[in-house]
């Protein structure tokens, strides 16, 4: 039974948050308090065994496991030369995914444990996480283009379920309506690219048709509209910039919890428009090769808009849970410039060369960007649970009560900002060193970026947690199992920080190698090498330790008379008083870089007014970038 | 919600039992002609849409009809899981088996296998889950027609 | 009070302007020019008191100026010294018993540091050199009061 | 030219529905229009379905089909299944925006999308 069982895990996975998310409903009826326990249990028993499915996948060289729907697990029994049954198939990539979510997935349901608590229709809520829960898994195994569309619209729809939740706030709806829109949009021009290849081939499943694009004597134009098309849809869902203007309204809408998955939701699009290029474009490079190494470039530029755009977007808002949906959506930046390097150089020589090394970092990213920035989330939703407000200029002196959401706070806005040793720095080291093999230039606005991001935490730090205590901000540290979720994260954070090349040996590699058909894996060592040079958190770790302790050595050579005392200790504000009425003066969040965003101003406003909230221009600019891509796809 | 003129009320209650019935012989035949549990839930819930416009209808069993959805959705993957006692998920563990239950035996015709029998009794597990989705797809756009009709309807009012 | 090493290299100064009418305040500037050029001896002006070993009081420390010496004074680090520059505040010149003079700075300073080193340069304004040797001399007074001169 | 009209069908209601989303600020039209273009992809997928025999009939596998003779054959099933299933998501999708629309509607009295633009910049 157990062995039949490991057979049926890609749609066990998949299929019991659905059997949970179903019965939920049935449950809250009879006590609520039971019906959160049961979402619980559902996700606890996925994540143990989406565990298990990717020991299983993981610990093997290019392992699959698939399961043919219905067909007793003899592979696709075919009707003439067409598979007959839709596949789920789980290679390395897949799996590396699926850890993801599972993980994610369990801190955020500990997390929402007590932070729905105070909602009403929490059984609705939990059935539409283990809902989305489901979809993710869904988009991630699937073998077959349809059914990726499928479980990329229950996706859209849980997310956007969610997104609504906080149903007194109209803003919920209007964010929820907007994405909705925005998604449903790209989820038709999918099905167009699926009608597309479905008429020319008559394949769905994603291998045959694969072998069906390779086996053709030369690139159709269908072929390319269809790439275009997908390639867009799929960044569209990513968040990738310049048709990302719905992601940031739905991330901070939505619960804290929910952002939390919401972002391994949007790396099932990443996901998606990795499968697409690699998998389905990448079966005969020498038919295909040009065309994917335009998507390459593609996704390059959509990279490179990622990050600049979003994190330059991120340093001007007020709303904390915007600013950090902006950040995601810079991060996204990262991986597809990784990957996107990856998969402009594949086939060629530089693959080996720098290639590799780009993919293998823009993957990573994938992993340590969804614990960070689910940490991130959840302490937002921490900060927003005890300020009772979003709003950065009205929130102050939180680090005084809530100390450890502060500490996990500090680990996540490091790991985002890619600080050595955390694991954000891994892997942005492997995407730096490659992509300035590839071209300086990017390499060096990779680093701009890392530097704005930090700037921008510094001031969330700043406003959210330092300072006098704001008015109206309720006192003592949030609920045991909202920090107990943040703790999960933070700590496996921590974990992966001291050591990335193991993370990079076990998770990372199966995941590059099933993209890219290439082999091998890293040694097992905990230095990684990126390629110029090797990179060891835990050498840097002791280094850093020791000069910490050098300095404090310094430190107490020092003069103990000379420490401020008093009006010594308070800011210089020219002699005047640092107090009003009794109150002390405190600089808003959102003024602490005003000479930076005053100095750029000319390219704050018309990017302000690209981000213009009128929904009709976010679908005319999601045409607008088919467009473009097509057309590049078509002519280059 | 006004009820409407008595033309409307007569011929919806006309019309009722044979749409009902139409819907449900969609959703019963879905194994062996076009159709299925989705298509005959509309169906029927097509009648409800109609009675809650012609009737004015405006206080439904919300809790029951989300029971309905919520049970038909359960059982539709509960069936998916109990292939698994037979060692595959989703297996179609009754057809062919004998069972009264849909699982009446074919005799295939050579050069004609997986042809439709047309036999009501066949199919095994894909007549049940077309009933089960039947059953959720009428409780859910019910539910959605009578939602969305009484927000319309509150909303006129001005709340 | 024992002093720090960086009191040998340098002093940055940092002036304070308390109701003080200009005169001092141009000497001080034309202490900087080429002809005196201070910065060659490492005394430079700085925009913080947090930065500043010697605080220059210009002017009669007057009342609505009073708390706002009295803070800066607070906020520049210690080991700290004050030049005052000027009749005003050495004895309170032409303002002698003025209803809003908080006194001459020594008596001024004593309630908000009873150790604080004052040097006073008199002189209404004092000549540029006699501002050099204010310097000179509080430079000294603070290496005294390390036990080195 | 008249086994082409199908797709010149989709291409207009597609384009139709497009120029709906993006030109009119209505949020009910919007709504309409991505049901416009969700029509065009339905007939998109329902139209590869015929698979060019003389006499076809509807994707039912009875043996009753392979006594028509040469030449008649059933149409693709495939695409019958995947039409089905946007349809099924089209529903979904629609009856989810509509009751967003309305939410909306009765909290901010606003059914023009270039006046609902509280989440901006």
């Amino acid at each position: 039974m157990s062995g039949d069982l490991i057979d049926n895990l890609p749609a066990v996975i998949v299929a019991i948050p659905l059997l949970f998310a179903f019965a939920t409903p049935l449950i809250g009826k009879l006590s609520v308090k039971l019906s959160r326990l049961w979402a619980l249990l559902g996700v606890v028993v996925t994540t143990a065994l989406m565990y298990i499915l990717g020991w299983e996948v993981l610990s093997g060289d290019a392992v699959v496991k698939s399961y043919v729907f219905g067909a007793g697990g003899d592979g696709l029994p075919l009707i003439g030369d067409n598979p007959a049954r839709i596949a789920f198939s789980v290679d390395g990539m897949s799996a590396f995914m699926g850890l993801i979510m599972a993980t994610v997935a369990f801190g955020a349901v500990i997390y929402s444990f007590s932070f729905v608590r105070k909602y009403s229709g929490n059984d609705k809520f939990f059935t539409l996480l283990l809902l989305m829960l489901a979809a993710n898994f869904g988009m991630v195994f699937t073998g077959d283009l349809f059914n990726l569309f499928v479980w990329f619209e229950i996706s859209s729809v849980a997310v956007c379920g969610l997104t609504a939740f906080r149903s007194n706030r109209g803003e919920a709806f209007e964010a929820a309506a907007k994405y909705l829109i925005y998604s449903t949009v790209a989820g038709l021009v999918f099905l167009f690219a699926i009608g597309l290849l479905y008429g020319q081939y008559g394949h769905l499943n994603i291998n045959y048709l694969a072998g069906a694009i390779g086996g053709q004597e030369e690139m159709m134009m269908v072929d390319k509209i269809a790439l275009g098309l997908m390639v867009t849809v799929f960044a569209l869902k990513a968040g990738a910039v310049p048709i990302h203007m719905a992601t940031p309204d739905a991330y901070s809408e939505a619960p804290a919890p929910i952002t939390a998955m919401f972002v391994t939701a949007s790396q099932a699009g990443l996901y998606a428009v990795f499968r697409v290029s690699f998998t389905l474009y990448g079966g005969n490079l020498d038919i295909t090769g040009n065309l994917i190494h335009i998507a390459g470039w593609v996704l390059i530029i959509l990279g490179i808009l990622s990050m600049f755009v979003g994190v330059t977007m991120a340093l001007v808002q007020k709303d904390i849970k915007r600013l950090m949906a902006y950040h995601a959506i810079s991060q996204t930046g990262y991986m597809l410039l990784g990957v996107g390097v990856g998969l402009t150089v594949l086939g060629t020589g530089k693959f080996d060369e720098f290639g590799r090394t780009a993919m293998t970092g823009g993957i990573f990213h994938i992993f340590n960007h969804a614990l960070y920035k689910g940490l991130l989330f959840l302490t937002a939703g921490a900060l927003i649970y005890k300020a009772g407000t979003r709003d950065l200029n009205r929130m102050g002196g939180l680090g005084r009560d809530m100390k450890f959401t502060a500490i996990f706070f500090i680990i996540g806005a490091l790991a985002i900002s890619g600080i050595p040793p955390m694991n954000g720095f891994s892997s942005k080291l492997l995407i730096y060193e490659s992509v300035f093999s590839f071209n300086p230039v990017i390499g060096a606005i990779a680093m701009l970026v890392s530097l704005l991001t930090l700037a921008s935490f510094v001031k969330v730090f700043y406003a959210a947690f330092m300072g006098p205590r704001a008015k109206g901000m309720a006192r003592g540290e949030v609920p045991t199992t909202m920090l107990l979720g943040m703790a999960v994260l933070a700590g496996m954070i921590l974990v992966f920080t001291f050591a990335p090349a193991l993370v990079v040996r076990t998770l990372v590699d199966p995941a590059v190698n099933a993209l890219a058909g290439s082999t091998g894996r890293t040694d097992a060592s905990l230095t990684l090498l990126t390629g110029q040079g090797y990179w060891n958190a835990i050498v840097f770790g002791g280094a850093m330790v020791l000069a910490v302790i050098i300095t404090l050595m310094v430190r107490m050579l020092g003069n103990k008379g000379t420490t401020a005392k008093g009006e010594g200790k308070k800011p210089y504000l020219f002699g005047n008083s640092t107090e009003i009425d009794g109150r002390p003066i405190v600089i808003p969040g959102s003024n602490v870089y005003w000479g930076f965003t005053k100095a750029l101003e000319r390219y704050y406003r018309p990017v302000e007014k690209f981000h213009s909230g009128i929904v009709n221009e976010y679908v005319f600019w999601f045409v607008s970038t088919l467009g473009v891509v097509i057309l590049a796809m078509v002519v280059l | 919600m006004r009820p409407m003129s008595p033309v409307v009320r007569t011929i919806t209650k006309l019309s009722f039992g044979a749409i009902f019935l139409f819907g449900a012989y969609i959703i019963l035949h879905g194994h062996l002609t076009p159709g299925g549990g989705f298509q005959g839930g509309a169906i029927i819930a097509t009648v409800f849409a109609l009675v809650l416009v012609a009737f004015g209808r405006d206080r439904w069993n919300k809790k029951l009809l989300s029971t309905i959805e919520s049970s038909g959705l359960l059982a539709f993957i509960g069936l998916g899981f109990l292939g698994l006692t037979t060692g595959y998920f989703f297996y179609n563990f009754i057809a062919g088996t004998d069972s009264p239950l849909f699982g009446k035996v074919i005799e295939q015709v050579s050069g004609y296998e997986h042809a439709n029998s047309a036999s009501l009794l066949t199919g095994g597990t894909v007549p049940l889950m077309n009933l089960f989705v039947g059953f959720e797809v009428l409780a859910a756009l019910t539910l959605i027609v009578v939602v969305l009709g009484l927000f319309a309807f509150k909303g006129k009012e001005g709340d | 009070m024992k002093l720090t090493k960086s009191f040998d290299k340098s002093l940055w100064v940092f002036h304070v302007n308390s109701a003080s009418c200009n005169g001092c305040d141009i000497e001080i500037v034309a202490v900087l020019t080429p002809r005196y050029d201070v910065e060659r001896f490492g005394i430079k002006l700085v925009g913080t008191p947090r930065h500043a070993d010697v605080l220059l009081v210009t002017g009669p420390v007057n009342r609505q100026m009073a708390d706002r010496v009295r803070r800066i004074y607070e906020q520049t680090p210690g080991p700290k010294a004050v030049l005052v520059i000027g009749n005003c505040g050495g004895s309170s010149g032409v303002y002698y018993d003025s209803y809003c003079i908080e006194g001459p700075f020594d008596e001024f300073i004593k309630k908000v540091d009873p150790d604080a080193i004052v040097v006073f340069v008199p002189g209404c304004p004092p000549r540029p050199e006699a501002i050099i040797m204010g310097v000179v001399e509080a430079w000294k007074a603070l290496e005294t009061l390390r036990g080195e001169a | 030219m008249l086994g082409e009209l199908p797709y010149f069908a989709v291409v207009a209601l597609a384009a139709i529905g497009l120029y709906i989303v993006v030109m009119k600020r209505n949020l009910i039209k919007i709504a309409m229009g991505i049901t416009l273009i969700e029509a065009g992809a339905n007939l998109f997928l329902i139209t590869l379905a015929y698979n060019g025999g003389d006499r076809l009939s509807a994707p039912v596998f009875t043996s009753q089909i392979m006594r028509l003779g040469e030449g008649s054959s059933y149409s693709l099933p495939t695409p019958h299944a995947l039409t089905l299933t946007s349809i099924v998501i089209g529903v979904a999708t629609t009856a989810l925006l509509l009751a967003f629309i309305m939410q909306v509607y009765r909290k901010f009295r606003i059914s023009e999308a270039d006046e609902l633009r509280r989440l901006r910049g």
